[in-house]
């Protein structure tokens, strides 16, 4: 609570180039560093509306909480239904749902990158003043691609339609998905130029040790799979459920989202978490790019693990999509891409059906988990644990570090450097906010 | 690519002279870069404007000029309202001549009528020129003409040289106290006008107006074969394809018209 | 001509259409207009956050009473407001969904909730382009139409006039509620493309007849109430408007 | 008559391609059976009986540039201006339009003859003094291959309007059913040359008519102009959502509407587009100030049977209602203009 002594060190005001509205406050009470993360977003009730719903529409409302990773919300959502229903989807459906996933992992990762993250770190105020024009040519042209992708396949380019409970909505569009990815891997010279940039960026060290966590499975690098265990630096390895279960929120009255912790303290989660997890797991080309770098938990290295994913993501998008290209192709057969009868009205399958469900995956931003109960095919319960709002902790604590070391260089500068470091963790403040802040 | 072969096609033409007629109409002189349009009263032309659109205007000038065409323009849409900005010089496409003129040679040896209320005089105005310029032709001619507002009328210097040669009646719905001349609407001064049987008459306004104008007339014992309209539509392509201006008993304005005559017509369907 | 492109309390989905479906015109947009802020993509330096414009497109519903401050201050200091996305022009799902919601605290140390509002219950709104997201198309063209005093149009046809063009079967016909005949178009049908009914998220059509459709899925045998519950959920306080006129 | 194996349908379209047409066929596209152009060694789908498009939509798109020119639009440093107002002094440029006609060799396989009426139609409106070019070079040397119908669904009344009877040059190739196979003979010299590819010669055997089975059959006392507007719409339209969906997937409704395109990449270069409009929508026929000559829904609905019936009748002396049924197949409300017009058989 508010301490006469307390005083405001830092005010960044509204944070720039971030999704949503927040801010950081540093104060110093004493000898005491204190740092706030707020999150000034209002919330828009998106879980609260489906209590009551239909089951099946909750995809469609869990697509609204972001618009940049909607398609990670609407197949988590539309996963953790299934679970809570009893559906089976079919393994073609499980692994196109994977492909999508790194396209929407990939579309979400330029997008920060290319807009948010490298500029100010540049010091310019937008990316469009990229003395490097190819760079940025390069970056937007990858943009474009991975953005085609997800229309093609989602059936819009936001907020996917076809993503739907069972599967998906309509058949594949086979042929021109799989020429989509094949121009994708002619665009890998561009994005190791843009990557290349990205890797030789001059960062800030801020070693500071914390557990990270994210998915793994033996021989992979999970992004979306339901098989994965989440697994912790600390060496622990624990099935989704436990982590789940571990997951606690706690409500400040500065921010509109909650702070989640694991087990009652900080865990990170993203894309150096991943890195660190599962490196050797990478494809070819990722791998190569990521022993460059000298990888540590300092939280700047996150636009880099970024930048190493694009790459990642690109070459698994295309080696999956050619694995999967006879599933892709057969687009006269509904039947493997849904395992709903599309004909038969849905709502009226849901009846007298009930669990719970729940469904947790590598978002870009970090582990992603949406769980849910459903009765009688309404929605009884839906909870969404957000990478955001797991991380605020751990951008509290930096961000006290940071101020701690960096002191004597001046508040003034300090500023950016402590922007630049929220930034590095790509929050998404309107996925982050939580009704239950008020509560 | 010529025009005869792809009607789509404008022509180029520049403005001339633009004249104000009143608060918010226009009359544009245009002259035909190049190409000539021969027409006949009561014809009209699609007018492009540049990055704007296309909307169609009745000719307002006389036909014995072909290389220049006069447009009366109000201020209604977005063509119309860009319009009022073009000056001298500028440049825009034309396509046309369209549609049906007057049955002029039908006219010769009758006494005429002519009736326009509001901007509907644009499109009579080509027919007013010919009857003043080809006088002898025919018998008695009046030009009963209708606005609200004294500021509304147009043609003012025109009409006072028109009014040498034909008769002119002029009549404002929304007068002013210090106008001097009729009040009312053009129906209420239909008795001014000496009517007979074999008299001739043309009418253009607003729908509503053209139906109880027609009305009138008939009731007065004009034949609705001698009742000539000039309709308004939604027109898009001016050539019969696009069907957007389709009336009544299937004929299309741009193609069977604009002018009409009322016996082609239901008499209701002119304000529906 | 000076742009200016906010966000209020929203997913920013549609900010990000922009960004990424206009691709390269993106950069077109720079060089022809002076953008001094667009959220994501520029950030002003120094001085006011909410600097002068000709045309503000503002993305969002209005939530917190700092969306309210910042939506005022945008109103004054931008000569024509235009409500981008559905957020924006009719509140989304966090219309219906804010209201009848209990919480014990409306109010953080900085933020205050309020029920959701479309920007028009706030400040006078010159445009609304509609759909959640919206139409990067759409939005050129009115942009164009707008910098050279046209007016911009919306569309006066129905989801199922585009879903209809593209020749797909009828969902109505396999027994699921779409909203396609209510909803305005301007979508190219993607959700019913997809197998997926239309939710309407771009608002009722200039036309549309609730009664006359409602009567129709009574004759299908297709459950009214789940229509109703669907129109409510993105078009807000516009199905509310809606629903009041057609009962 | 000739019998058709499914090599033959390959061979005989092979054929066409080599002769530099364009084969569109009926095709089951994600379940929905359609037009589309049949792609290479995919075989036509010709025992159908409903399609959920026309030909209407190769020959008449639903969106196609007419022309582009250089419009006045300039960057100024005030940012972009088309030059109205012109306040930098006159506009220099003269308008130049550019336009391509396009020239395709199309051929329809296996469209029924409902659809070939339809063809006839669109070729009377818009090929009537003056010609639309766009139209014409669409339609210029299409070949056309009938698969004849012997059974139309609830919602067809070919049988009614005669139009199952394949107009006079209005066929290259017939087909019907036979036996689980397909008969075939020439109808013009241009079919006779396609199926001498296939080795199969003309029998000269007379061909008896086929005239498809109606599943409801009506009649219609009046078509008159006078007589629909003199009957009450309210009840039969009371359903109507005015969604359009019938005047889209009419294969003869043609209506336009053309429009100025700009983009954003380049300002100055406009693109006069022409789309598709329908009656059923409001500004069809909304004048400037806002007048609309068709407000209430009777209104539109009694419209779009005035212009195919009497209006189409005087002006082409043709039925502009080719009795497919997809009015009514495709609207959701089934809204069916065969109760309002006539009189349900026993
Ligand atoms: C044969 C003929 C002769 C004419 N002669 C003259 C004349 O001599 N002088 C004169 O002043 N006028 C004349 N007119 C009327 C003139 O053509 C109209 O005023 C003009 O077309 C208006 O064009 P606009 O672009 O300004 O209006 P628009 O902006 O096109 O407005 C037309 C109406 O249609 C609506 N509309 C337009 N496009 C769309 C769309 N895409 N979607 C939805 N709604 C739309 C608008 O809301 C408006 O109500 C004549 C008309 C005809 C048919
Ligand atoms: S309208 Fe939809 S896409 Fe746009 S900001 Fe709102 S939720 Fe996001
Ligand atoms: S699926 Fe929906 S949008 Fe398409 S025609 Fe049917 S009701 Fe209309
Ligand atoms: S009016 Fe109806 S039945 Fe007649 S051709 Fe058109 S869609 Fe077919």
């Amino acid at each position: 609570m508010a301490n006469s002594k307390e005083e405001v060190i830092l005010d960044s005001s509204e944070l720039r180039f971030i999704e949503g509205h927040g801010k950081l406050l540093v104060k110093a009470s004493g000898k005491d560093i204190v740092a706030e993360f707020h999150n000034l977003e209002g919330p828009r009730f998106l879980t609260k509306y489906l209590q009551g719903k239909p089951a099946e529409m909750a995809p469609l409302v869990a697509s609204r909480i972001c618009g940049l990773c909607f398609t990670a919300h609407s197949i988590n959502s539309a996963e953790a239904i299934e679970k809570a229903l009893g559906i089976k989807v079919s393994r073609e459906v499980r692994d196109l749902r994977n492909v999508l996933y790194l396209a929407n992992n990939l579309r979400s990762h330029m997008m920060h990158l290319l807009y948010l993250s490298i500029p100010p770190i540049k010091g310019l105020i937008s990316v469009l003043r990229l003395s490097d024009k190819d760079v940025f040519k390069a970056g937007a042209r990858l943009l474009a691609k991975s953005t085609e992708l997800i229309e093609i396949w989602g059936g819009r380019s936001v907020h996917v339609p076809n993503v739907v409970v069972g599967g998906f909505g309509a058949p594949m569009k086979g042929k021109e998905l799989l020429n989509s990815v094949n121009e994708l891997e002619g665009l890998l010279p561009d994005a190791k130029k843009f990557v290349e940039y990205a890797l030789d960026l001059e960062l800030p060290e801020l070693e500071r040790y914390r557990l990270l966590a994210g998915l793994k499975k033996p021989g992979f690098y999970p992004v979306h799979s339901e098989d994965a265990n989440m697994a912790l630096t600390d060496g622990s390895v624990l099935n989704n459920q436990s982590y789940f279960d571990g997951l606690e929120e706690v409500t400040k009255e500065y921010s509109t989202s909650k702070h989640v912790y694991y087990r009652k303290s900080e865990i990170t989660v993203g894309a150096l978490s991943r890195i660190m997890l599962n490196r050797n797991y990478l494809s070819a080309g990722a791998r190569k790019l990521a022993e460059e770098v000298e990888w540590s938990m300092n939280p700047f290295l996150i636009v880099k693990a970024q930048a190493v994913e694009v790459v990642h993501y690109i070459e698994e998008l295309v080696k999956q999509s050619q694995e999967l290209s006879d599933v892709m192709m057969e687009a006269h057969n509904p039947g493997v891409c849904s395992t709903m009868d599309a004909d038969a009205g849905m709502a009226c399958s849901f009846r007298g059906s009930k669990g719970k469900g729940i469904s947790i995956a590598e978002a870009p931003r970090g582990t992603l988990c949406h769980s849910c109960e459903v009765e009688d095919g309404l929605i009884k319960d839906y909870k969404v644990y957000t990478p955001t709002a797991v991380n605020s902790k751990s951008i509290e604590a930096d961000a006290v570090e940071m101020v701690k070391r960096f002191r004597p260089i001046g508040m003034e500068k300090l500023k950016f450097v402590l922007e630049d470091l929220v930034r590095s963790y790509d929050p998404c403040l309107s996925c982050a906010v939580s009704l239950d802040a008020f509560d | 690519m010529s025009n005869e072969l792809n009607p789509y096609l404008p022509r180029p033409a520049n403005v001339t002279s633009v004249k104000n007629e009143s608060l918010d109409t226009k009359t544009l002189r245009f002259r035909l870069i190049n190409w000539t349009a021969p027409f006949q009263a009561g014809q009209f032309v699609q007018l492009l404007l540049p990055g704007v659109g296309e909307a169609p205007f009745c000719i307002a000038s006389s036909q014995s000029d072909p290389k220049h065409l006069e447009l009366t323009i109000m201020r209604r849409g977005i063509v119309t309202t860009a319009s009022q900005y073009l000056r001298p010089g500028d440049a825009v496409g034309i396509r046309g001549p369209l549609g049906k003129p007057f049955p002029v040679s039908a006219f010769e040896g009758k006494d005429v009528l002519v009736v326009a209320t509001g901007i509907g005089i644009a499109a009579l105005k080509s027919l007013i020129l010919y009857l003043v310029e080809n006088r002898g032709k025919f018998k008695d001619v009046t030009l009963l003409y209708g606005a609200r507002f004294p500021e509304d009328l147009v043609y003012r210097d025109e009409i006072r040289r028109w009014s040498e040669k034909i008769k002119v009646i002029i009549t404002l719905s929304k007068a002013t106290p210090d106008w001097a001349g009729l009040r009312g609407r053009v129906t209420d001064h239909l008795n001014e006008v000496e009517l007979n049987p074999s008299t001739v008459a043309a009418v253009c306004g607003s729908p509503a107006v053209m139906t109880s104008i027609a009305d009138e007339l008939v009731n007065k014992g004009l034949k609705k074969e001698n009742i000539y309209v000039s309709l308004e539509r939604h027109m898009k392509c001016g050539i019969g394809k696009c069907a957007r201006c389709l009336i009544m008993g299937g004929l299309l304005v741009c193609k069977d018209g604009p002018v009409f005559r009322a016996s082609e017509i239901d008499i209701r369907a002119i304000g529906e | 001509m000076r742009l200016a492109f906010y966000s209020l309390t929203s997913c920013e989905g549609c900010l990000t259409t922009l960004i990424t479906n206009l691709g390269p015109n993106l950069e077109s947009l720079w060089n022809i207009f002076d953008i001094d802020y667009f959220k994501l993509v520029r950030e002003p330096v120094g001085g006011s956050k909410v600097p002068k414009a000709d045309i503000a497109f503002v993305e969002g519903a209005v939530v917190t009473n700092l969306d309210r401050k910042k939506l005022l201050e945008i109103r004054e200091n931008s000569s024509f407001v235009v409500a981008l996305g559905t957020c924006a022009s009719s509140g989304n799902i966090a219309f219906t969904a804010s209201r009848g919601v209990k919480l014990k605290n409306k109010k953080l140390r900085d933020v205050e909730i309020f029920e959701a509002e479309p920007i028009s219950s706030v400040v006078t709104v010159d445009f609304e382009l509609s759909g959640c997201p919206v139409s990067a198309e759409e939005f050129t063209d009115a942009l164009l139409r707008l910098i050279n005093n046209i007016e911009p149009i919306q569309p006066d046809y129905s989801v199922c006039y585009e879903c209809r063009t593209k020749g797909n079967d009828c969902l109505l016909e396999k027994g699921r509620v779409c909203l396609g005949p209510l909803a305005m178009g301007g979508c190219g049908a993607a959700c019913p493309s997809v197998g997926s009914p239309c939710y309407s998220c771009r608002g009722p059509a200039t036309e549309a007849d609730l009664e006359a459709y409602l009567k129709t899925l009574e004759k299908k045998g297709l459950d009214k109430k789940r229509a109703v519950l669907m129109l409510h959920m993105f078009t807000g306080k516009k199905a509310k408007e809606l629903l009041k006129n057609g009962e | 008559m000739p019998k058709l194996t499914t090599q033959d349908i390959l061979k005989l379209i092979d054929g066409l391609r080599a002769e530099g047409f364009e084969v569109i066929s009926p095709l089951r596209i994600n379940g929905v059976v359609k037009l589309a152009k049949l792609p290479p060694g995919e075989a036509p789908l010709l025992d159908y009986i409903r399609i959920n498009n026309s030909p209407k939509d190769f020959l008449l798109p639903c969106r196609e540039s007419l022309y582009k020119y250089r419009s006045t639009a300039t960057l100024t440093s005030y940012g972009l201006k088309i030059r109205f107002p012109t306040a930098e002094g006159p506009c220099p440029v003269t308008i130049m339009p550019e336009c391509t006609l396009p020239k395709s060799k199309i051929a329809f396989f296996g469209i029924h003859p409902c659809m070939v009426n339809s063809i006839r139609y669109l070729d009377k409106v818009m090929l009537s003094d003056p010609a639309d070019p766009y139209y014409k070079g669409r339609r210029d040397g299409m070949f056309i291959a009938v698969m004849e119908c012997e059974e139309g669904d609830d919602y067809c009344l070919c049988g009614m309007l005669d139009s199952y009877k394949v107009p006079a040059g209005y066929a290259d190739l017939m087909m019907r059913k036979r036996d689980g196979g397909f008969l075939v003979r020439a109808a013009s010299e241009g079919g006779k040359g396609v199926l001498a590819l296939i080795n199969k010669t003309q029998e000269k055997d007379g061909v008896p008519e086929l005239v498809p089975k109606m599943k409801e059959k009506y009649t219609f006392d009046s078509t008159d102009e006078a007589e629909i507007d003199r009957r009450d719409a309210k009840e039969y339209v009371e359903l109507c959502t005015l969604c359009a969906a019938c005047t889209v997937t009419c294969p003869t409704c043609y209506c336009g509407d053309i429009e100025d395109e700009f983009s954003l990449m380049d300002p100055a270069n406009v693109e006069r587009t022409r789309l598709r409009m329908s009656c059923q929508r409001k500004c069809y026929s909304m004048i400037a100030g806002g007048t609309t000559f068709l407000k209430t829904k009777d209104a539109r609905f009694k419209w779009r049977l005035k212009h195919k019936f009497p209006f189409s009748e005087r002006a082409y002396q043709l039925k502009g209602c080719i009795g497919c049924g997809n009015c009514i197949a495709m609207c959701p409300a089934r809204i069916d203009f065969r109760k309002f017009l006539g009189r349900r058989e026993a």
